[in-house]
Order: structure tokens, then C-alpha cells, then sequence
């Protein structure tokens, strides 16, 4: 899995593209910590090329999502495929991490 | 047996020494009354300190202002409680109804598996910004 | 509906990457199958992942040689079936009964959870060394 | 909580004095890492002054275990007081750590 960072201004977007699992969960960690280290607080992760998420790869969203409030902004996702839905949708967790379907609208009604 | 009641009131950031400053009120509060079995303020400690644990490491801030941890402890002369409170924090996805205990089943997390085995009841609720569990067993003091 | 049956087998050291190299191999079994329905495909992925990155995380190896993970899958007209097998691993403290999945149940760790809603039924075995989750779910190959 | 760590020639016993929790877990994990990375394959973890242990306690126990055994050696528990004990029990964790009665003990028939 790649993550890549984008300044779009007023938010940053994080685009992973892969599968979200073990393996890469603390790369995402690490990733979103450096954003909110250098000052970003509005962080959209963009999970269109993400084609699989496990309760690893959620459990670090959750995690980043924590670190962003903590900073004083927010956490939000975009773009889900097939597979994340259906893990947001079987542990409840879209109450909590609503997917946007696209990264404009995330942080649009702010 | 006496009647009696004991309430104390704890509140902190909801960060890990945290639950060390926790588990110093809780030894106050047994000692402050002598006459808990033994079995059960060790049984009710270690609840207490594993739902507290789970505030701090699974909270969900709503803003920079993070969570806080707070405990209301409560015992009468028939039952101990424990209000625990996760403040400022994200609602849980559900009403959350905590495994109930089966002892044979580890596969269910340790720490939820724990409450359940230690207490007599346990409930879960969600007021304003705050997630509450409420943990009672009963407890006799002893004569 | 024609009668068919495929199988394959993987194993791997209990080491994170086995979890990437074993998820490449089951892309190449849905390859090999291209007539199961791609919402079963999807959920009998994740079971078999969240199985096996429980096997890496929190299997206990009897000896320096570590943990193995091995994987035996099996499709028939009828089914979908994984066997996750946790080699050289300590016996779990009991024949576990996995947690039952409610999905208003989020407090009971979602890995277990998850693989309870995705398969029709899930067992767990001791032999010899070996630790082995079953995991099948009914699935009838697209027309 | 204090941990001590005391070379027994055929076994390294580690003494863990207070709370084993949230918080001390971690330096209990880093203990034992060093004492395996220092040459040590045969733990023993002396509960005798650990006045309570909680599931994060439990858990960092059997992660040791699990450093120990890698390195081709074990861990053992001794003189566990009664809350110890009942943790043990109630997750059935007796079976993977069975506790010894005295340090001695833990290796003695190796
Ligand atoms: N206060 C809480 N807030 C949010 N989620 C929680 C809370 N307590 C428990 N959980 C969820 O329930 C799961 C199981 O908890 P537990 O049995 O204590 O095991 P552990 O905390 O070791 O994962 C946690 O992993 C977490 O997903
Ligand atoms: N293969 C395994 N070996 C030993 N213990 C396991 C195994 N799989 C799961 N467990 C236990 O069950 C608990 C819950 O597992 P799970 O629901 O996947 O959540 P998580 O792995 O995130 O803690 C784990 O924390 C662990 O204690």
C-alpha cells in the first residue's frame, strides 16, 4: 500500500492506494501523524484505490481520526469501495467515520 | 450489619497515569470502609480499572479538548457502583451491549471478558457528549 | 450449475507479509473461479484475512522455530471453505467457542466479530501442534 | 512500578514491584526484550510484590512469552498474590503461565 500527501488548501488529502491491512495500518499512522505534526487539522483520506480494509487497517482510521481531534481539527473519508463499506457497515463504524463520496464534500459544509 | 453509604468522586484527563491516580482513590475508598470482603474489592478494583483503561485507550475525542475520565464510586450497605465516564467523546456506533461472560470464550477481549466475569450487572448509556457504564455487584459487608 | 472443486494451499511464516503474499494468493483463487459471486468472494476474503493476522498477532510459537501459518482453501458448488492453521503455536486456554455475532455487539473485539458475520459457521480445533479455525460459507457459483 | 532484573546463572528472574497495567506494561515488554537481547532464554517473572495485574498486564505477560520463546527459551511466573491470581483464572491464562510457587521452582526440572 502507497500513501501519498496533497496540500488542497483549505484540507489536506491523504490518498492510499492498496490494501489497508496489517502490514500497512502503521504506515497510515505515520502518515496522518507527519500531516497533523506539520500543522495539517482537516485531513480527508481518499480511499478510492484502497480495494480492501481489515479491522487492522479501521482500527488505524480510528487511531488518525483521534490524533486530528486531539489536534483540534478532524478526520474524514472519501471515495469507499465495495469492501470498506461493508467492514464500516458490519462494525457500525460509519456512524463514526461517515464515507463522503468525494474528497470536496468532506469538509465542504465546514 | 450497619446501614451505610460511601460516594467519592473521580475526574482526569483521560491519559494512562490517569488510571494510577484511579487506583490510588479506589485503595482510599476500601479504606475507608473496612468492611468489604477482601474478594470483593479485588474484584471490583480490577473492573473499575479495566473500564477506565478501555476509556483512555479507546475514547474518541470530539475536539482538541480530549477526553476526560470520570469515576463515581457508590457503596451501600447491600451493593459497590461505579460510574464510569467517557466525557467529551464520540458516541459508540450502537446502545453497546457488553459480551456477556462465557468463561471458556477468550477470543472475546480480555478486558470486556473481565467486567462481565467481576461484576453483577453491567450497562452502558449515552448522555450529552458522555458514554457511561454503570458496574454494580453486590456486596455484603462483612459483620 | 456445473460441479466443480478447487483447492490450494499456502504457508508461510506467522510474519505480517505473509498476510500480503496470502492475500495475492487468494486473488488468484477467485481468479481460478471466476463464477463465485464477487459480494462472497468479498466477505470470505476478509474472514480468511482476519483469521490468519490473528494467527501473526497473537499466536504464542512453542519454540524458536516461531509460528507457521498454513492455509488450505477449498471451493466446491456448494461452498467456500478455509482452514487457518496456527502451527507450532500454544494450545489456546480452551476449545474456544467464538463469539457469536451480534452485530449491535461492538465491544467484542472486531476481528472475531467480523469473521462470525462473514461465514456461515466457524469451529476451532486443537491437533498436535497445530491450533485450526474453520471457516465455511454457502456459496452457490454464479450461472 | 519497579522492575529489577537479577542474573541466576541458569535462569534471569525478573522482579516486578506495584501495579502491572496500562502503564507499566510497556517497560515490562522492554525489560524482558532487553534481558532476551542480553543472552537470557530462561525468565522468570517474580510476582510476589505485584499487588495487581490487569488485562494490559496479562497481555504484555504473554508477549514476553512470546520474545522468550523465539529466542528459543521460555518465561515463567512465580509467587502470584491473589488478584494475580484471579486474573489468571477467570481467562483461563493458568494454562499458558502456570504460576510456580517459588522461583526456584520455574526451571527446576528442566
Ligand atoms: N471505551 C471504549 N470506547 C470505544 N471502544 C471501546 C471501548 N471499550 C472497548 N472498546 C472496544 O471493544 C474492544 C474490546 O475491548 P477489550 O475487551 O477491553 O479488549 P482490548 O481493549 O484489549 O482490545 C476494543 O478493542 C474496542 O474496539
Ligand atoms: N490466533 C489467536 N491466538 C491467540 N489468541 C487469539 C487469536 N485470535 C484472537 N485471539 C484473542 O482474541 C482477542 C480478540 O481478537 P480480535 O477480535 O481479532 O481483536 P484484536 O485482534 O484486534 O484484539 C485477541 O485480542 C486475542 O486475545
Amino acid at each position: 500500500m502507497q500513501f501519498a500527501i496533497e496540500d488542497r488548501g483549505t484540507y489536506t488529502e491523504v490518498v492510499a492506494t492498496g490494501r489497508l491491512n496489517m502490514v500497512s495500518a502503521p504506515t497510515l499512522r505515520a502518515t496522518v501523524d507527519e500531516a497533523v505534526g506539520a500543522g495539517s487539522r482537516h485531513i480527508v483520506v481518499n480511499l478510492a484505490a484502497t480495494e480492501f480494509m481489515d479491522s487492522s487497517g479501521l482500527g488505524a482510521l480510528i487511531g488518525c481520526l483521534k490524533v486530528a481531534r486531539q489536534a483540534g481539527g478532524d478526520l474524514r473519508i472519501a471515495c469507499v469501495q465495495k469492501q470498506v463499506q461493508m467492514v464500516l457497515e458490519l462494525t457500525n463504524m460509519n456512524r463514526v467515520l461517515a464515507p463522503y463520496g468525494t474528497v470536496e464534500e468532506a469538509f465542504a459544509r465546514d | 450489619m450497619t446501614d451505610r453509604e460511601l460516594q467519592r468522586r473521580f475526574e482526569a484527563d483521560a491519559k494512562p497515569e490517569s488510571v494510577n491516580d484511579l487506583h490510588d482513590e479506589l485503595d482510599r475508598f476500601w479504606s475507608a470502609l473496612d468492611d468489604v470482603p477482601f474478594e470483593d474489592q479485588m474484584a471490583f478494583t480490577t473492573a473499575v480499572i479495566e473500564a477506565a483503561s478501555n476509556v483512555v485507550e479507546h475514547g474518541v475525542p470530539l475536539d482538541r479538548d480530549g477526553v476526560r475520565l470520570g469515576v463515581e464510586l457508590n457503596a451501600t450497605s447491600s451493593r459497590l457502583q461505579a460510574r464510569i465516564l467517557e466525557i467529551n467523546a464520540a458516541a459508540h456506533p450502537d446502545p453497546l451491549t457488553p459480551a456477556t461472560g462465557d468463561p471458556a470464550d477468550l477470543e472475546s477481549g480480555r478486558g470486556l471478558f473481565l467486567i462481565n466475569a467481576l461484576v453483577t450487572t453491567v450497562t452502558v448509556e449515552r448522555q450529552g457528549n458522555t458514554n457511561i457504564w454503570v458496574l454494580s455487584k453486590e456486596s455484603v459487608p462483612r459483620q
